[in-house]
């Protein structure tokens, strides 16, 4: 059985021009860049081009871009950074439907002290601009909102916020782990201050991320240690998957434009196919404002995993939400703050899509899908509920 | 990834005794829509008080459509007296086990079967007795104690394996902590 | 021309057998272990395994090994953690010799309030326990102390520190950074809280290491995240580097009578060649209590990065102390912490070996070296006044 | 690893003039062990007040050995007066440039050139002026802030690169960065 893989938002196969990069790296050319001899040096020229690289992909300089271990890591960095460098304020804007690296960061700072503003999303999971601009105030040290959502796609009007953000002189944070590679994500369009990638959602391999910081930004180290990234993070690099990382960013830039439309017409066919062929479905998030390779669509009276284990049989790799989910019941925290009813929330998949899909595999799964989902439904306590309400 | 046991597997492809019972002498109801799984268990007892069918209807994950289709099978035949005795841990042995984070199934299994059960007798299961704890999965602190007593649990991950409590908002964490240190200082 | 690689200090060759088993985890089982579907399930067993292999490497049991990015976060992580769970003791004592890593961060701290005690070594590099004692303390919330040193391969008694501290309730940690693999390290036979280890130092990739955490010892997680390793390091796990940590750690098991042998006897050879050939040269520190793998050697009159540069062009990789080193033309902070004369300090060379060095590549380095030493004392106007002495 | 151009790294592997003039018609010392790098530079002065001929001893790194092999053969048959005009930016010129880290070893040239050049007008250069600010490397006030103006010094690192001054124990950092402010709000 082949798989087909459509959780591309959970994490991306590594593409094969990018192993190629990096395979010297390990067991051949495995020198340290601080080193003086030119076999560490070669490989500090390596990682020189690639910053070069993940710097053109968000439109920013190279000396703007500190390689970090994850995305997580770079938002870690980035809020801890914005706190210090305004000590006296104690207040901190953020979306109610942000990732577990911030949201849970957000969580952990409420225990020490700070107070956190999460900004409420709409039932389409649009972004509640007005109580964003009510809620700044003097106190605010930071804004840090994503720019795509993980779990429905929805798009946020990060320049917008910026803007308003910097109006009133608050450095802003934008967590862009999902929106690069998907959407045009370019530095100079938007006062942004600080913002955060992630190569293992664009065909890098895990464990290897980047934060960029704005020239005049204050920053101060969250990895404290050696020299490394002209004294921002300590540790000796993770060469190969910064290499890596280099590669995949340039990659991105040429997938960019296919992933606007042929990623786009798969995503749509498989999305209408759904809708039409399942009844009591349902979309999850603005379908106009989001990225062109994610769906989250609800199956009313039946539960998430037991869809997935089904098509996990079948060779399809979905996900019900954040891959990050634990032993937890509830449906994620986006669904819920976009209030979508429990009888759809449960049952809501996500398909996330990446220029190695086909539009075979996009048929294979719409006709795969509809006689799991009947199953379900056939042992399910509350579908002749739902069926009576039609 | 869940590390389901094959019988698990199996059981989840391939339900038994799904469906409902018309006229059924007993049924028992457990879980709602807003808590994430529920099972409807259907009893046919005939007159000797012998078990003669049972049947379910489950919204849920994969282990509460197995632990669901184990219970069913396992009380086909029992009497009334051996039915009452069946515990969650019957249920997940029968089932070679359950990861210990989807343990709360089994709990549901043996929840629905005491409703069934008491409504046969026509007891009227009593009112939740106790406070309700965690709002999110409707859980009284009676119910937190009596697992935390029963199954031995440590922590307050424990108990939403168990009970799901707590893991819904988390407000109640703090409270579930309260409740398991009362009930180690007593032991 | 090939490498004659002796700077295995700084970084480390990743093993092929390492390597190997990582490959497959790039492109073709590139599922993220969070998720449901078998897919990543199955990645999620393997680093199980590899948890396990780490754990046995250190006596440990897997649930006390969390994976980070590197040693730098095992240590900031130990140590913040640490002092999050004492908040209100605002004492840390550590070595005047640790890696940047540590010795960085307790500056950092100094700045946020802290008082750090930099327990000081004599001219042999050894520690001084009487003033380590002496300096603990009721307010002492931690005590950080690293198992061997970097640049002299000199050992601390991590035992007596460890039981000291334990005696007092005082947590303590230790960057093992350079002893795991070198020596034998058994978190069973010492009270150790908490364990940094770096998987580019035994061959693994650079960009992953682990740290340990004993059972009982509370633990706040520094990048915070999602669910990944029981929720005490979030950000999608680095997958592949995982799993080669895990089978570099089975490998340093495999290695580590061979380290205590063969490289020892290498080492030996090459250090007792340079001392006979080159005049006035002398070892830094304590050559009892000392990695077998590591020398580190000064030439008096001339300058360490001119030496260095020299056996490069003749294909030798050597350094010349922390490889984190930046324009700095003081000597390192450990030698200056030995009071090392400034004559030899700055022309320190250290030399680390591996199981992958040869005899022939002692000899070749031994027979190289005089006459580089040679040509640039010649032109060093300090060289007479080192003659006139003897 | 240093960036070092062609230049650099041929004059390090092969540097002219190495060794003492005796009897010279002057000498120029500068920096020390404890410094990390020292130049000691020997110029033989005809009638004319021709440089007849340079050599240089010196303890250094690869860059600090290549300036001074630098110095040396730009020197050599030049006037006393062309010979003051030689900045380290022309050093650093000669030799294709250095790396930002490393300019520091073409000020020590620099320096050196100008003590010798005292030294032989019989001026003992007047002692050194201003007050220490950085212990480790012996650098003061005047120094910096010569450096700061002349070179275009922005930050404390950048003070490091060209005088060394702060690269030390790092006491001294904060002094340095009062300096530059101070230079900057002059401008
Ligand atoms: C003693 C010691 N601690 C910590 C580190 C840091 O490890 P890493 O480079 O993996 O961050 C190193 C090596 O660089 C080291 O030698
Ligand atoms: C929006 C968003 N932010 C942050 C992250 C964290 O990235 P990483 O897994 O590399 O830590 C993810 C994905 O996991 C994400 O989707
Ligand atoms: S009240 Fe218990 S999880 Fe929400
Ligand atoms: S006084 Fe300037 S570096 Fe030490």
């Amino acid at each position: 059985m082949t798989t087909v893989y459509v959780d591309n938002n959970a994490t991306t196969r590594v593409a094969p021009e990018v192993l190629d990069e990096m395979l010297p790296y390990f067991s051949e050319y495995y020198g340290n860049p601080s080193s003086v001899h030119a076999f560490g040096g070669n490989v500090a020229k390596k990682i020189r081009e690639a910053r070069e690289k993940t710097a053109a992909l968000v439109g920013a300089s190279p000396e703007e871009i500190i390689f970090t271990s994850c995305g997580t890591e770079s938002d870690n960095a980035a809020v801890r950074s914005a706190l210090k460098s305004a000590p006296e304020k104690k207040h901190i804007i953020t979306s109610a439907v942000e990732h577990p690296a911030v949201l849970n960061l957000c969580t952990a700072l409420e225990k020490e002290g700070y107070r956190v503003t999460y900004v409420p999303v709409d039932t389409s999971g649009n972004f509640d601009f007005d109580y964003f601009t009510q809620s700044l105030s003097d106190d605010t040290a930071l804004v840090t909102v994503m720019w795509a959502n993980n779990e429905t796609g929805v798009v946020f009007p990060v320049k917008d916020i910026a803007e308003k953000a910097a109006e009133k002189g608050i450095p802003f944070h934008t967590d862009a782990v999902q929106a690069v590679g998907k959407i045009p994500v370019d530095v100079r369009e938007l006062p942004v201050n600080m913002l955060s990638l992630s190569g293992h959602k664009i065909h890098a391999p895990k464990g290897v991320g980047a934060l960029y910081v704005k020239k005049g930004t204050r920053f101060h180290p969250f990895v404290v240690g050696g020299h490394q990234e002209s004294g921002r993070r300590g540790g000796t690099e993770n060469v190969a998957s910064i290499i890596g990382l280099g590669k995949a960013s340039e990659l991105a830039v040429d997938h960019l434009p296919r992933v606007d439309t042929d990623v786009r017409h798969m995503r749509d066919y498989l999305e209408n196919t759904l809708l039409e062929t399942v009844s009591f479905s349902s979309i999850n998030g603005n379908r106009e404002r989001r990225l062109p390779n994610t769906v989250s669509i609800g199956f009313d009276a039946i539960e998430g995993e037991s869809i997935l284990m089904h098509i996990d049989y079948a060779g399809i790799c979905a996900s019900s939400g954040s891959a990050c989910t634990s032993g937890s019941l509830e449906p994620s925290h986006v669904l819920r703050a976009m209030e979508v009813p429990f009888k759809s929330a449960h049952g809501s998949i996500r398909f996330s899509l990446s220029v190695y899909n086909t539009m075979e595999e996009m048929k294979y799964i719409a006709e795969t899908l509809p006689p799991i989902i009947r199953k379900l439904r056939m042992m399910s306590p509350f579908w002749d509920r739902c069926n009576d309400k039609a | 990834m869940w590390e389901y046991s094959e019988k698990v597997k199996e059981h989840f492809m391939n339900p038994r005794n799904v469906g409902e019972i018309e006229d059924a002498s007993a049924v028992g109801e457990k879980g709602s829509i807003s808590c994430g799984d529920a099972l409807k268990l259907y009893l046919q007892i005939n007159d000797d008080g012998i078990i003669e069918d049972a049947k379910f209807m489950t919204f849920g994950c994969a282990s509460a459509i197995a632990s669901s289709s184990a219970l069913t099978e396992m009380l086909k035949g029992l009497t009334l007296q051996e039915a009452e005795k069946i515990t969650n841990d019957d249920i997940a042995e029968y089932l070679g086990g359950l990861p210990k984070e989807k343990m709360h199934c089994s709990v549901m299994g043996r929840q629905a079967l005491e409703k069934a059960l008491a409504a046969y007798r026509g007891e009227d299961l009593p009112e939740k007795e106790g406070e309700v704890v965690c709002e999110c999965f409707d859980i009284t602190d009676r119910e937190i104690v009596k697992a935390v007593k029963e199954n031995n649990l440590e922590s307050t991950d424990d108990v939403t394996c168990f009970l799901k409590a707590g893991g819904g908002c988390g407000n109640c964490l703090e409270k579930i902590e309260d409740l398991i240190r009362t009930v180690k200082e007593k032991v």
